[in-house]
């Protein structure tokens, strides 16, 4: 296991303090690094709070700042936080205007975040929860429910983050953001696994020239195991399965996120986009947004995710929003 | 027969020491198809729970619940941990009036128990899972026309078969569930938590 | 070699044709991929270009941009670009004021940016030439001019681009840059190699349990091969290397750019900074910008480099300037 | 007996054709301790030479020394190509006035052209590099009291010599570097490039 790190125990919480020091703009509440908040809450608006495991930076905490999240429990790495810490960072982003849980759709989590809402409407606290599931991978359609959340809910906190800077009261907050969660798809691939740290070895194996379709974040098994083919047609059958169950039409708008895992380089990434861009062209849908880099990481596992929201009138001008947190900006072009 | 707040307090320390004592017996139990947490969650819940409820000055019998799935939530966020925080809970919200505690609240109580579990936790009956303790308990409880210690009896007889019934299920959920035909014929270790839950607090009615 | 990639002939034109189709902000002159500008050049300003091989993004071309840099000239992967691409490059985003020439210190591009130079000369066209040597292992002190430019040109390019856009003369963005160079110092640890698509295997070998303190972002050999130590120990040893060569001051200000080579995950560099922070904060020294991702990789390769920059009066104020490029975006916190 | 304008457009095809049939064994040669791109790179940038020359209008000795070098320079941005280049553009820059190209203007044009080498290249003599052969041209050409046919043969005779010498050398620069003493024995690839200008230069000017 070739990591920087002191010991594995410490890996989560020493990577806290580094981002405690290096980014004011966020602190921790209830005397625990794992109850990550913004430092600069905004009176009277919804609080939006994610949460989960550690390993996937910039996901989750990464996306807590200005016009988007509000506050993140940070769970052990590929663990969920508990109900506890969850409550804390509910009761400290809290703005009276009530909270929203945005998060992947994952057992641990979501027991959690349930439980975390019960203690929460105890102090009364109101809370709605939009799960992202936007994994095509992990479970057909009709079982959407089913299915994990992965980078697609980069476009879930950006909708939701502008829609809450808008101050829009939480039912719509939670509306706007289930419509995006509704209209949003995944396909990933992977190439190599990671190692957790208290674990110290690789969570499983793959072959020399073996690319894994639709393997989740955490190594969970995909679609098919093939072999690696050129970038054009991995794009092409990945985005075949997105296709099959979207009905973009020509004239549609879109937002594209090219995600890379962890190692696989910012050069591979545009060259996936390339082949997206002209798949979309095709169809005469227009890329209205696009974001590509490491949203969604599993550690150092080489692979790469493509996401599609498809846009509507409601869901545009939110996902334009600049926002600005310590680990991603958007500025308007 | 019914019990008052002062005496349900009785039921935490009761608590704490029973899994405190059964420690290891819970790390064997879920070493064997699951990742040998259970005993270290359930001791170290349990405690945090005694000294929650210890801590209330003045408490009623729902407030004792309520202090005690928020301590167990804390200290324990594994399943079993969320799952037993979970009916806590749900018990005080159920017996958020209750001025005491006799059969019908503890059918009440155990029935709220069962359904925050089964909600939390998305089980059916049948899935191997804690669950299947607990319904059992709850429906003994409700069908009971005895004073509250003696409906405990009953409650723990049917919890004991409905613990035994768990061997001939394979696990659909947890840790265990990866384990399938493994887990057959092995008592679930959640049932088994449900058991001991029931014992203490029928001991601790039994009380003079 | 698992790549995404159609062929390796194709893969840095791929990735640009990648890049075009995702941010209309950029577009390249002279009809040629290679030659990466600005779509929005400031009539009157200072140009500055850089260049180098691809295979480092977002070096180089990630930071042409709003208040930043306004061309690069794009090689193939570690390969410089040729002196007519960077002449082209130059010729596009002269505006009146002269074109600053800042790049890494490798002999085939200084090569082709001197060429160029003097190509541009032919037209009229002044140049100033700054080059990043900051990779504090690749030579002796005395011997500076000898080093390797490895992630520090980011300060570089930040300064030299604050420094252009408050529309400074040449001569001026060209000291002030030229100032940022010499007191700012990088080291660097690999712990993993990595592939040139063209070439298909890895550039070196490295025990499991080894890292290679000082390695170049190419592979080029560093000081010393050792087991790697707890993420502590191996800061300790880089910034003493630093320490040992500049004169920090307590109440003195710095720039940290914590840099991942390429498959490291940013936890990791987190963990990492958290041990800077304490060593500067031990000498009384301020952070007063810091900066952790992805700035100047080798592709897939393990590793991270930190970077130093020792503020002024002068410098803090163009290093605070906020930038807008597709690659890389600064707003004053 | 100098050469008009007119006439040093010759050199440019010459050097295109004389370069075109060495490419295989300048490709040999610099594969030894190289990576063999040499005979590619000079084939292809003189021919881009020889059709950016042929393409000017109406153009001086310097001016067509000036497009050839830029030529160069987009055709072969390689270590020789850039060199290459960067001696025609110095030679554009010192006989940018000249009217005629005899034995002082070749002598002019050799010395511009080693010394652009050698500030591009910061080598030194004895570095075993393309300079250790130029240098030795324009010292002959400067020290020649002939007219130029009769002053270039002197300097074919001096680079002939000099490129032999560069078989003792070491190389310090490039690709070859690496190889260190198994350089040592054969001569060097970018001088007997410099050898190959200097005998079609020589050629040329001894056409009747
Ligand atoms: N989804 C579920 N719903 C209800 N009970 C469950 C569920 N999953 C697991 N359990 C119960 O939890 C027990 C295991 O608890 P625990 O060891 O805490 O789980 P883990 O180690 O997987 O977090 C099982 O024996 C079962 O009774
Ligand atoms: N720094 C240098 N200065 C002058 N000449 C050099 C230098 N480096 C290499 N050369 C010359 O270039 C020749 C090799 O040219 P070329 O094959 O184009 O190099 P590469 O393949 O390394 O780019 C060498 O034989 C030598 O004469
Ligand atoms: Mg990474
Ligand atoms: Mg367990
Ligand atoms: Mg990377
Ligand atoms: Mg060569």
């Amino acid at each position: 296991m070739k990591k920087f790190l002191n010991t594995p125990e410490a890996f989560v919480d020493e990577m806290l303090e580094g981002i405690y020091r290096a980014h004011p703009q966020v602190t921790h509440a209830a005397g625990d690094l794992r109850c990550y908040v913004t430092a600069n809450p905004v009176p009277g608006k919804v609080g939006i709070v994610t949460g989960g495991g550690s390993g996937h930076l910039p996901t989750f905490l990464g996306f807590v700042g200005e016009n988007m999240l509000d506050g993140c429990a940070v769970g052990g790495v590929f663990q969920s936080p508990s109900s506890d810490q969850i409550l804390e960072v509910t009761k400290h982003v809290d703005q009276g205007a009530g909270v929203l849980y945005l998060y992947g759709n994952y057992t641990g989590d979501i027991m959690n975040f349930d439980m975390a809402g019960e203690l929460a409407e105890l102090e009364d606290i109101t809370t709605r929860t939009v799960m992202g599931n936007d994994d095509v991978a992990s479970s057909v359609v009709g079982e959407e429910h089913k299915r994990r959340g992965v980078a697609g809910i980069f476009f879930l906190y950006k909708a939701a983050g502008a829609a809450a800077a808008e101050m829009l009261p939480l039912d719509e907050v939670a509306r706007i953001t289930d419509k995006a969660r509704a209209r949003t798809r995944t396909m990933g691939v992977a190439l190599s696994p990671c190692i957790v740290p208290e674990v110290g070895k690789p969570s499983f194996t793959i072959g020399e020239n073996e690319m894994e379709i639709g393997m989740g974040i955490h190594g969970e098994p995909g679609i098919s195991r093939e072999p690696l083919k050129p970038a054009d047609e991995v794009v092409d059958v990945m985005m075949a399965r997105i296709f099959a169950e979207t009905d973009y039409k020509s004239g549609d708008e879109v937002a594209v996120l090219i995600n890379g895992l962890g190692a696989t380089p910012l050069e591979e990434l545009y060259i996936l986009f390339r082949r997206v861009s002209i798949l979309m062209e095709e169809r005469g849908v227009t890329i209205r947004h696009c974001w590509l880099g490491e949203f969604a990481t599993s550690m150092e596992m080489a692979g790469a995710s493509i996401s599609v929201l498809h846009l509507d009138d409601e869901l545009e001008p939110l996902l334009a929003k600049p926002v600005n947190t310590p680990f991603f900006k958007h500025i308007k072009v | 027969m019914a019990m008052t707040a002062e005496q349900t307090r009785a039921f935490y320390p009761a608590w704490a020491e029973r899994f405190a004592a059964e420690r290891e017996a819970l790390i064997a139990l879920d070493g064997k198809v699951g990742d040998s947490d259970l005993g270290i969650t359930m001791s170290k819940g349990f405690a945090a729970a005694r000294d929650a409820v210890a801590a209330l000055e003045e408490a009623t019998i729902a407030g004792q619940m309520k202090a005690a799935g928020a301590a167990l939530a804390k200290a324990a966020p594994s399943t079993m941990g969320t799952l037993m925080a979970t009916g806590f809970l749900r018990g005080f919200k159920a017996l958020e009036s209750a001025g005491q505690f006799g059969t019908p609240e503890a059918a009440t109580f155990w029935r709220a128990y069962a359904e925050g579990v089964a909600q939390r936790g998305k089980a059916q009956l049948g899935d191997k899972t804690v669950l299947d303790v607990l319904d059992p308990i709850a429906a003994a409880l409700e069908a009971s026309g005895s004073p509250l210690p003696q409906a405990l009896d009953e409650a723990v007889t049917a919890a004991a078969a409905a613990l035994e019934a768990t061997k001939d299920m394979v696990a659909q959920h947890g840790k265990a569930a990866a384990f399938q035909e493994k887990s057959r014929g092995l008592p679930d270790a959640g049932g088994t938590v449900a058991v001991m839950l029931v014992e203490v607090m029928r001991d601790v009615a039994h009380r003079p």
